[in-house]
């Protein structure tokens, strides 16, 4: 067991990863040399050499087409994307390849893939570094997409991401990449994709969230236990396929729902889920299925930024009004 | 090398057949058996008789889409003989002479032209990857499986296929460029067939060559005679060995021409005139390589007639298969979208089968 | 007044435009000298020359990527992608610039832009050639998106958006280019963008569709009235910023909800329609809203295409459910 | 024509003035007044004054990320110094020194890097788009406006920059490619500054040169000496004359170095080595240029001194501005998504506005 923050799990799994299964690549731009701009990757080269670990040239595209290209030849790459918001050259091999290669071709082809990706904002970074991309990748069916909110689950969510034989996205939260430590064993576990976690048992409503606002809405939820609401916490951790038995089991038992995540609002994540819950469990609700989310707006820079993105107190307010109403 | 030799910034085009089957540069003819050769040619016949029954059968409301290759046969044909089995061939989605060659079976390929899925189910054995509709994409999953091999310490190569028009895209830049660097073993081959759809060849690029967009990544380019098959193949061959022993990644530029529609949706009358079809009729690779098969001896005018009507009847035949292959099986579509079929598809696909089955009650 | 059909109404309302306002120009790729694969823009290079209407090599991004210069520079670019299937290599240039240019300058260059498409499927084409983008666009804030259902509806939203100081994405359903033809008046008229419109009026259900589906829905309708069922059917036309007081006002009446696309289902457009009658007339509900809509799967190549898309009967038995909840 | 005598395929790289200010090539200096060679000169030390300022004040917590220009003014300046006031200027994100010539306050620069989105409205007169983050995509908005000065009948230039790492994302080839086919108006200049973040530029490409990437798009491409105020400015001069003249693109790679870190945020000595950065500081542009200056009587060490305190103080000073605007506008955040703000965003932020009336009371 080590104490370790996020980012410091993905490099720690990723080794393990690596020494474990020689057919594990690791690439992307500043990935080798100097071991990613967030540091995911150092020291992997030079442990691995630059056969297993390497820099590309810069082109989104390139490095998931290449990607798509050695999984199907008996490797399993995992892909860095510098930041979520420089995903978007490579959304056509996404939506057209990485989705569909299995259903293309009939189970022939599969993509044992794992992109990884820094996500979500909230530090104070350049223009598209704060992008939030659920529902873009999440409306694409083939594709399953991680959001660990700790170096535990990062690392158990990592390891069954780069063993699962269908494409993963692992989006990490670049908030909290250092913001606490966490005992991370240093043995092999997997924790399954697809399942949520209850971070927080309660009766009063159920709050769905996931990556850095788990700790936010965490925050917010002992807030309002101080004044006697007693919410139920959900980490979805899987956000496609989502695990739909945690949050129908939870709203019936609470009728209250409230989903919380950083991405814009409409056409977003938390819609999904209201839908969902409007369809499994309509009859259990006594509130109208409530968002906190993001504005519909783009991120704004440094100066502004704090008002897109939601905090404790404005998650516990949020919550209040759907409990009180 | 032919490389050094044809310079495309030079207008230098390696042609080795002329138009009427004359060998014009017998010591850059590749090394072929006459039985090779004969095969080959065969393939060609079949890669049109599959083409003219497609037609057909699409204009009796049979066949869905259909896009033809008649005229691109010598560089379909020509580039993927030089493979060996454990080679990889990257398709764009006209290039059924090249995936002939490669071991896939025309049912397969009807059956995808047909709408079927299962037409892109190809045997374990043939290392083909399914048609790419979106232009030039599948080059970068040329470069991936090539990377593959070389970090895998394998020698297999991998060819990707691309038209004139996937020139213009960036993932044919981006994927020759990572190419250049990782020195994969690759080669990217252009069907220049003069066309986009519309889209004139000049209005697709201000460069004179598309062999020379080469330069770019720092990588050896080379334009040949498309409608040549020894020139083809021995572009290709030297390309391929290149790739094989470690010398990374080269560019060839098939100068040819569509004598068809782009598809079955297509009236090329609408932007070409018929002078220039008449040009590259006369150019026509069947025709030169079979003038050149006579010529040796090797062939006649009664076998190709033979031949060919017996192509023809099998492709129909194939065709008549795969019409028989009824409906799909509606689970197929739900099932292969994850390994495992993930719960809320098994809802979506028994909630639809109860509806089938409400209907029919 | 004439008699046309979709198709043709773009391409007599892109030359009514062109003649009007020298400053529009069309282009993409097979715009100019074939007039475009659907013949949206069939003559158009003859009547106004190869400056105003013109081929473009084959690169999606650098067509949008042009579009965006040009529109800054004093142009209204009106560019086609040839299938919204081959938007995915813009969609960089859509999220990051066309979307946000206003915003970024805070409003000091502005993009009056067009991207027309054809969109949605049925129409036995390869793979590709039948995507629905309602949510990959509508979740970025600055776009607007609009979906006609008819010749006449066309031709007055296309030169809305054509007007409009806004980027605007206008999806033409390409199975109904040529399905029926209506008149259309030769005069200049627009419709507002933003606007839905009641083409069914009724006391049941509101049922919320666009595009294609308009068709089938008002056919399942019919089938409906014919059992005593009165649907309230909304056109919605305007995925993005939509209609939100149409169908609030609908749901507050009728008490129930269907929203019916082609679109896959999770995280597609419906979800938001339904968390926005969540929001907004939760008390009003008697039956959970629901969503008729594609599976969650890649749209079949032609011999399956039929099981993908739904047919008057299908819908019809899913608003039955709704109404007999 | 330079792109004619500087081949970048054999190598060849425009100089004019070598790294000791001494003019090796007189007879391709550009026409410029001694007075049009201080102002320059002067923009260059300005623009290196507000970097050092910027990192001062950065390591002070008081300014946010910010990415250098140290080493490559020249390059910068020299670029924007031949557009008119009409001409259009794109930028990528690190071309301060061409900003400061087009016109841009240095005050809308740091306002931008402290991280408000007013320091990206520029002025009416001041035709340059805002910074643009994703690399090489703007290319594409520079190809587009020249395209709308052609349509326009206007004989405006645009000019875009990009780094060398953008060379290889596809929208480079994507933008060159498409101005080469219309003959647009543009120049596409590349800062080869060495590095992509950590990545050298040996890794970013297998091309010898940038410059040869013109090639793949049939147009001119030159490179030339970017830490040489002439050199840089003759060859922009020359395709902008040319682009001007309706005779289409070119590219330009200027040969320079990021004396510094790529942003704040980044450490070089992870990546590369003191000796290297030791070579290029005695490469200097603006020592270069100083050195000339004062050969040729027109400036002086004590001048110099001043000149750069001066600009020092000044750059303070318009921080200080900058600091003291404040908070940004909350409505702003929702005013510019579209020309009118559409009902659902009025309702976000009046929600928004009377929760934090809300916390206040
Ligand atoms: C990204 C993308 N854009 C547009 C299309 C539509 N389209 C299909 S084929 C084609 C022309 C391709 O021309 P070329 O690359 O020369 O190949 P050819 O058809 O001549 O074999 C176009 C534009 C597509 N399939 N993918
Ligand atoms: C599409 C995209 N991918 C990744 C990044 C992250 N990133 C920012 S700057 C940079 C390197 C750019 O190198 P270069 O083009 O040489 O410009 P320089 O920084 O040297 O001026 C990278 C990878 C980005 N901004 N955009
Ligand atoms: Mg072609
Ligand atoms: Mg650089």
């Amino acid at each position: 067991m080590a104490l370790m923050n996020l980012v410091s799990t993905v490099n720690h799994t990723l080794d393990h990863e690596m020494a474990r299964d020689e057919r594990v690549v690791v690439f992307g731009e500043d990935v080798g040399v100097e071991g990613g701009v967030f540091r995911a990757t150092v020291g992997l080269q030079k442990k691995y050499g630059p056969d297993r670990c390497f820099d590309t040239p810069l082109a989104e595209g390139a490095i998931v087409g290449m990607a798509v290209g050695m999984a199907i030849n008996g490797l399993r790459p995992v892909a860095e994307i510098q930041f979520s918001g420089f995903m978007y050259p490579a959304y056509n091999q996404i939506v057209s390849h990485v989705a569909r290669m299995r259903n293309r071709t009939r189970g022939r082809l599969t993509l044992p893939l794992v992109i990884r990706m820094p996500h979500g904002g909230g530090i104070k970074a350049l223009e598209h570094h704060s992008e939030s991309l659920e529902s873009i990748l999440g409306h694409i069916p083939g594709l399953k997409i991680v959001v660990p909110s700790t170096p535990y689950d990062a690392k158990g969510l990592l390891l069954s991401a780069i063993r699962d034989d269908d494409p993963v996205f692992f989006l990490e939260p670049s908030k909290i990449y250092r913001a606490f430590r966490q005992e991370v064993p240093e043995e092999d576990y997997t924790i399954p994709i697809g399942k949520a976690k209850i971070v927080r048992e309660g009766e009063a409503v159920t709050v769905v969230t996931w990556g850095a606002y788990v700790h936010d809405v965490m925050k917010a939820a002992e807030q309002l236990a101080a004044e006697g609401i007693d919410a139920e916490v959900i980490d979805l951790r899987t956000i496609a396929p989502f695990d739909r038995a945690a949050i129908v089991e939870s709203v019936k038992k609470t009728g209250r729902f409230v989903v919380v995540h950083e991405a814009m609002k409409t056409f977003g994540p938390g819609a999904e889920l209201i839908a969902l819950v409007n369809e499994k469990a309509f009859l259990y609700l006594e509130a109208p299925p409530t968002r906190l989310t993001g504005f519909d707006i783009t991120i704004p820079l440094p100066r502004g930024e704090h008002h897109y993105f939601l905090d404790a107190d404005r998650i516990a307010a949020g919550i209040r009004d759907v409990v009180n109403f | 090398m032919l490389t050094k030799r044809f310079d495309p910034l030079k207008g230098e085009m390696l042609q080795i057949m002329d138009a009427e089957g004359r060998i014009v540069a017998p010591e850059l003819k590749p090394d072929l058996s006459d039985e090779r050769v004969l095969e080959l040619y065969k393939v060609m016949l079949l890669t049109r008789a599959a083409d003219t029954k497609a037609l057909q059968l699409q204009r009796q409301g049979r066949m869905l889409t259909y896009a033809p290759n008649t005229g691109q046969e010598a560089a379909q044909v020509g580039s993927a003989a030089v493979l060996r089995e454990t080679d990889w061939l990257v398709p764009a989605f006209r290039e059924l002479g090249a995936w002939l060659v490669k071991g896939v079976s025309l049912e397969h390929i009807y059956l995808y032209w047909y709408g079927n899925e299962w037409g892109s189910h190809f045997p374990e054995n043939v290392r083909m990857l399914p048609i790419s509709i979106p232009i030039a994409s599948q080059l970068n999953h040329a470069l991936g499986l090539a990377m593959a091999s070389k970090l895998k310490g394998e020698d297999d190569v991998t060819i990707g296929y691309v038209g004139d028009g996937g020139t213009s895209i960036g993932d044919f830049s981006e994927a020759l460029n990572f190419a250049g660097v990782f020195s994969a073993p690759v080669v990217f081959f252009i069907q220049n067939n003069q066309y986009a759809i519309s889209v004139k060849r000049a209005v697709q690029t201000k460069a004179s060559t598309l062999a020379q967009k080469a330069v770019a990544a720092g990588i050896p380019g080379i334009q040949v005679d498309g409608n040549d098959l020894f020139a083809v193949y021995a572009a290709v061959e030297e390309a391929v060995n290149r790739a094989r022993a470690g010398e990374g990644p080269t560019l060839i530029e098939a100068y040819t021409y569509r004598l068809g529609a782009h598809t079955t949706s297509d009236d090329p009358t609408k932007y070409r005139e018929d002078d220039e079809v008449l040009v590259w009729q006369a150019r026509d690779p069947i025709k030169r390589t079979k003038e050149y098969l006579i010529a040796q001896g090797l062939w006649s005018a009664e076998q190709d007639e033979a031949q060919v009507a017996e192509y023809e009847a099998y492709a129909l035949e194939v065709f008549r298969k795969v019409e028989e292959t009824g409906e799909p099986q509606l689970e197929d579509f739900f099932k292969y979208t994850y390994r495992d079929m993930p719960e809320h598809l098994k809802e979506q696909y028994q909630e639809y089968v109860q509806y089938l089955e409400g209907k029919v009650k």
